[in-house]
């Protein structure tokens, strides 16, 4: 067995609190497995109380778990990691600020592993209100973190374009009919990173990221099913179920939710350990998320011993 | 006769609402029911909001006990409708839409009405705890299924799940406890969501059909039962 | 921030943290945070209703004098006038009218609704060929089917459950254990978010203790 | 007919340009506009073949412009489609008027218009053709359902298993009673618009009957008016034919707020002060009802929950005594009332079940052997089956 396939949940404590918190809620466990032992019910105030600080305790000090990915997270992940450097790749973010919470950790990652390999990346949106967010996020990632990349060469945003799956359609074929210039109005033809751009099919990789509509059904249906360009998702928890059927044959992988982004940020900072610094939102939002769920299944252990020991003592008397 | 109008307006009401889905030209009888019914909410509320009042009134004047919280609600309840109905601090005035920004209806809503509600739904997070807790017992087969169940999707949905199913192979990979969870979901899962709704299909046509044809006449008040 | 933007967010926690008192017993604080939320999101709703259905719906259809059928909204209001005959005893009897309506109507729309979308449809979708693709899609079809078919024989009312039948009901059971297990375990991780929503208020907006 | 209707074979949209970089697009050929059918006559159905320079590589099109003429007047534009599109369908039109259409491709910088349609009248039919297998289905159920209440009518012995979690209802009923506490019972937080509704109150009929003759003390706080109005009405039926209508009051049911979550708060208060022995949670729930039906257990309640939705049965089943899972909540109160005719209707309810399980099961067998060894008579059969339960 590897030394991967068992790593035990790395958790960083640094601080104090965590120390303490995490310490609360082990110690708190054992005394209520010992009452169990005795066949002692445990009040439900109890209960509440250990599920608030589950959650409470990595808001406040940040716990984070590993995350091992799925393969449908991690075929996303490995085939940005095998293409080659320089290889052009388009990532669409079609959420607005309700979605943000869950989408924009994946966003970042993706654009972060992207450009550390050195891919040409084309940024653009379907949505109205996530023009702002792109703008935002590429301030923040590619021109904070990689002042070297060069916009029109390394990099370009080309913004919104009104239209919905009509932009999809046009681009499929030609981009410089929907985007005579980027959002800054530098015309595609003066860019270098389009010199060899003519349309959808000559890209490599297209990634979405989303929740609605348009979305990813649409890039799917309009461009993924049209041209032989590998499509990968990622979108918000609820959404993705309804896109599991497009995987493996038209989606090439899928990050769902806080969780997915996780798995994504963890396969990332697992190759490139200089990433981690650069902060893991995701695998941050997991954390009250696992503890929660690890307490409430240790309740359910807890509570099927307690029940098994009672039931044992009736069955004597 | 005070008996039998009702059982025929049900009648007569139901039966044309049934063939309407098939005749095209009464597609639009939908949309008139709902109006009418939207219409006659409106005047139950004044059954309703009077009922309201006249529960908290008694209770301040016969002082029973926690009265004190009735003078806040009735408090609560005035306050918004003549926010409301006058638009109090509406920026649009009368004409704007009662729940404009700004407006005293609004802000009451913000700062009240939604941390309330976001909070009581919260409590929810406790609740699924503590059922899990109490409910997620190996009594006998059926619930030991149950626990089964869902102890696979809590634990896919931890990274626990994968760390310690990692080592099956690629072929196999249905059976990582994610994967496997996913498969839960859209096998067994969708069998039992798929046998629910054709019975809740099946048994809405029965029940429906005995209210129509005055068979089941409980909530008319029938003495008859 | 303005004084009456701390006061909402002080109001707000105050309110937040009422109703997490519950958790631990009833007590003051629950009962005045109940009180409030009743009254006002009482008046709220009547605001709504009355300004949305009986303003914009009914009174603006109503007396619309392009509205070729403008008298139709009358025949509601007619219907909702009698269900305030509920106050006068002798007449009392005449607010089983409109809910006779209602009853109707209702029975009548949701008998077509339920059967096309929950019977039919579902039962559609259920006839596949079972023995198709890789073993994994075998047994998920089989499953499906399988479990589908069990679950309706355990809703069967007219038999009882014995024998073989009482077998094929026993696996429907399961299967319905199966959904209820999972759909349960599924929602855990949503109702925790709104939890997390509401700590994040508490300990960030309000205690800026979040960094 | 064979006239473009719109002078000039190009229309330019960008006037700067000269005719000669114009970039003229072939039309598209074979639009044919046909009445919707089965409809009110508020359809016009609209197809065509796309232009030949509509292509994914080297085309042209940009996408296509809709027109409609009404009677004589001027063309107007009701539609813009994406390239690719070949049909359209027009819901704005009026019974009794004449249409007519064409449609346009678009370049990046000129239209071209195809030929004009001949004008067409929208038709009002009387009969949806297309949903006659609903209605011969629904017939089938109907049927059944009236004919073994006609033969319960009559006399005949029916036999109605055992519902587990309607058998404990005298038992809760009764247990209120020895505790001297009450009963709280919940219909859900949907108005009477909802059949889940119904079916709550028809359950509530039936145990305030029995809930009278124990004489104990019920207590229903509902989230709509109407319910409020409704519920009044059904318990006050049931006290009168108990022979107890002295026994009635309004106060019973109480409106508390239309508010979700509002109303969850109060009746949260009331199970923790008023400590019901039994509590029913019978009727259309969302979120709320693992928060009521945690309360109603820590308060030691029997409760007996059951909802047709199937999002909230789980919570029901964790956290409650007795769940009514969907279809037994409607057959609840035709089980509880122990008449012949009323459990006739569940045997009519058992033909739909036996008639769905025949289906799938043919089906299912048909389907696979059909695909295995490729027959095509047993194929035939499949999409039959399919198209007897299919909807459009």
């Amino acid at each position: 067995m590897s030394d991967v396939a068992f790593r035990i949940p790395l958790v960083v404590l640094s601080d104090i609190g965590r120390v303490i918190s995490l310490m609360f809620i082990g110690a708190g466990l054992l005394w209520i497995l010992v009452r169990s032992l005795r066949a002692k019910e445990v009040d439900r105030r109890i209960v509440f109380l250990f599920i608030f600080i589950a959650v409470a305790a990595p808001i406040l000090f940040p716990i984070t778990f590993q995350e091992r990915a799925t393969l449908i997270v991690r075929r996303l992940f490995d085939k940005v990691e095998s293409l080659p450097a320089g290889s052009r790749v388009l990532l669409a973010f079609d959420f607005d600020p309700a979605m943000a919470p869950e989408v924009q950790p994946m966003a970042d990652a993706i654009s972060r592993h992207c450009l550390t390999k050195g891919h040409k990346v084309v940024f653009m949106t379907l949505w109205a209100t996530g023009q702002a967010l792109l703008t935002q996020s590429l301030e923040r990632v590619v021109k904070g973190e990689f002042p070297e990349k060069l916009d029109g060469v390394d990099y370009i945003n080309l913004g919104f374009k009104a239209g919905n799956e009509n932009v999809l359609n046009i681009i499929v074929t030609d981009f410089r009919m929907m985007f005579p210039t980027d959002v800054n109005g530098v015309p595609l033809d003066s860019t270098s990173i389009f010199d060899d751009i003519r349309s959808c099919k000559d890209l490599d990789l297209i990634i979405s990221m989303g929740g609605g509509k348009p979305g990813i059904k649409e890039w799917v249906l309009y461009v993924g099913d049209r041209v032989n360009v590998p499509l990968g998702a990622g979108v918000a928890a609820v959404v993705a179920p309804q896109l599991y059927p497009y995987y493996p044959k038209q989606l090439l992988g899928l990050l769902g939710g806080v969780k997915g982004a996780a798995e994504y940020e963890s396969e990332l900072v697992r190759q490139y350990p200089h990433l981690e610094e650069r902060g893991t939102p995701g695998l941050r939002m997991m954390g009250p998320q696992t503890l929660a769920h690890m307490v409430i299944m240790a309740f359910i252990v807890i509570g099927n011993i307690s029940y098994f020991i009672s039931r044992r003592r009736e069955r004597k008397r | 006769m005070k008996r039998q109008i009702p059982i025929i307006i049900t009648f007569l009401i139901g039966m044309i609402m049934i063939f309407s889905f098939f005749i095209p030209p009464l597609e639009g009888l939908e949309q008139t029911c709902s109006l009418f019914f939207d219409v006659i909410a409106v005047f139950a509320f004044f059954l309703g909001g009077g009922n309201l009042m006249r529960i908290h009134l008694n209770k301040l004047r016969r002082r029973k006990k926690d009265w004190g919280f009735s003078i806040v609600t009735l408090g609560g309840f005035f306050i918004m409708l003549a926010a409301g109905l006058l638009k109090i601090g509406n920026p649009g005035g009368i004409a704007a839409s009662p729940t404009t920004e700004g407006s005293l209806l609004q802000e009451i809503f913000t700062y009240v009405f939604l941390p309330l509600q976001s909070t009581m739904y919260a409590l929810l997070a406790f609740f699924v705890a503590s059922a899990s807790y109490r409910a997620f017992r190996a009594k006998n087969r059926e619930a030991t299924i149950l626990l089964i169940a869902a102890f696979v999707i809590l634990l896919g949905r931890t990274p626990f799940g994968m760390m310690l199913t990692a080592w099956i192979p690629e072929s196999f990979s249905v059976l990582q406890v994610p994967n496997l969870a996913i498969w839960i979901m859209n096998s067994p899962n969708l069998a039992g969501q798929r046998a629910i709704m054709i019975g809740i299909g099946l048994g809405v046509i029965s029940m429906s059909l005995r209210l129509i044809l005055g068979i089941e006449r409980t909530y008319l008040g029938d003495e008859s039962v | 921030m303005g004084f009456w933007d701390v006061f909402g967010i002080w109001l707000a926690s105050a309110l937040t943290i009422g109703i997490i008192s519950f958790l631990y017993r009833d007590n003051i604080f629950y009962k005045a945070c109940e009180a409030i939320f009743i009254g006002t999101s009482a008046g709220y709703w009547f605001i709504i209703l009355y300004w949305d259905n009986l303003y914009r719906k009914f009174w603006t259809q109503a007396t619309d004098p392009t509205n070729p059928e403008w008298y139709v909204p009358w025949f509601g209001f007619v219907l909702g006038v009698l269900i305030l005959t509920r106050l006068f005893n002798k007449i009392g009897w005449l607010s089983r009218w409109p809910l006779a309506f209602i009853v109707g109507a209702v029975a009548g729309l949701y008998m077509m609704i339920y059967f096309v979308s929950n019977a039919m449809v579902q039962v559609s979708s259920t006839i596949m060929p079972v023995f198709t693709g890789s073993w994994v899609d075998i047994i998920a079809n089989t499953t499906v089917v399988l479990g589908t078919f069990c679950g309706l024989v355990y809703f069967f009312f007219s038999k009882a459950h014995t024998g073989v039948f009482g077998g094929a009901a026993r696996v429907g059971i399961w299967f319905l254990m199966i959904t209820f297990g999972a759909s349960f375990g599924y929602t855990v991780m949503s109702r925790m978010s709104l939890m997390i929503g509401r700590i994040d208020f508490l300990f960030g907006t309000w205690l800026g203790m979040i960094r | 007919m064979l006239s473009f209707p719109v002078t000039g074979q190009v229309i330019d949209t960008v006037k700067a340009v000269p005719d000669s970089e114009l970039v003229v697009v072939a039309p598209v050929t074979s639009l044919i506009a046909a009445d919707h059918k089965y409809d009110d006559g508020k359809m016009i159905d609209l197809s065509w073949v796309p232009s030949i320079d509509d292509r994914l590589v080297e085309g042209n099109v940009m996408g296509y412009k809709v027109y409609r003429i009404e009677g004589d007047s001027e063309p107007e534009t009701i539609a813009e489609l994406a390239p690719g599109s070949n049909a359209y369908n027009d819901q704005s039109v009026e019974r009794g008027k004449l249409y007519s259409y064409f449609v346009s491709a678009l370049s990046s910088n000129a239209e071209t218009p195809s030929i004009r349609t001949a004008p067409i009248q929208p038709q009002r039919e009387w009969l949806n053709i297309e949903l006659i297998n609903v209605l011969i289905m629904a017939l089938v159920l109907g049927g059944a359902v009236i004919y073994f209440i006609e033969t319960a009518r009559r006399g005949k012995k029916l036999f109605v298993r055992k519902i587990a979690g309607l058998e404990a209802v005298d038992d809760a009923i009764g247990r209120a009673t020895e505790m001297g506490r009450p009963i709280l019972f919940i219909p859900g937080i949907l108005d009477m618009d909802d059949v889940q509704t119904l079916a709550a109150l028809t359950i509530l009929g039936r145990i305030t009957r029995v809930i009278a003759d124990y004489d104990t003390k019920i207590f229903m706080p509902v989230s709509r008016s109407l319910v409020m109005t409704a519920g009044r009405e059904t318990i006050k039926a049931s006290y009168q034919a108990a022979g107890r209508p002295d026994a009635y009051s309004d106060d019973m049911v109480t409106y508390i707020t239309d508010e979700q979550f509002g109303y969850v708060a109060a009746v949260d208060g009331i199970m923790v002060r008023e400590r019901p022995a039994t509590v029913f949670l019978l009727g259309a729930f969302f979120a709320e009802s693992l928060i009521l039906a945690e309360t109603g257990n820590s308060v030691g309640a029997i409760q007996i929950a059951g909802t047709a939705r199937p999002a909230q049965l789980p919570f029901f089943i964790a956290a409650c005594d007795f769940t009514l899972i969907g279809e037994e909540l409607f057959a609840a109160s035709a089980y509880l009332s122990g008449e012949p005719k009323q459990m006739g209707s569940l045997k009519g309810q058992d033909v739909g079940k036996a008639i769905a399980m025949a289906a799938i099961l043919i089906g299912v067998l048909t389907a696979t052997i059909g695909e295995a060894w490729n027959v095509e008579w047993i194929q035939h059969i499949t999409t039959g089956l399919r198209d007897i339960f299919s909807t459009r």
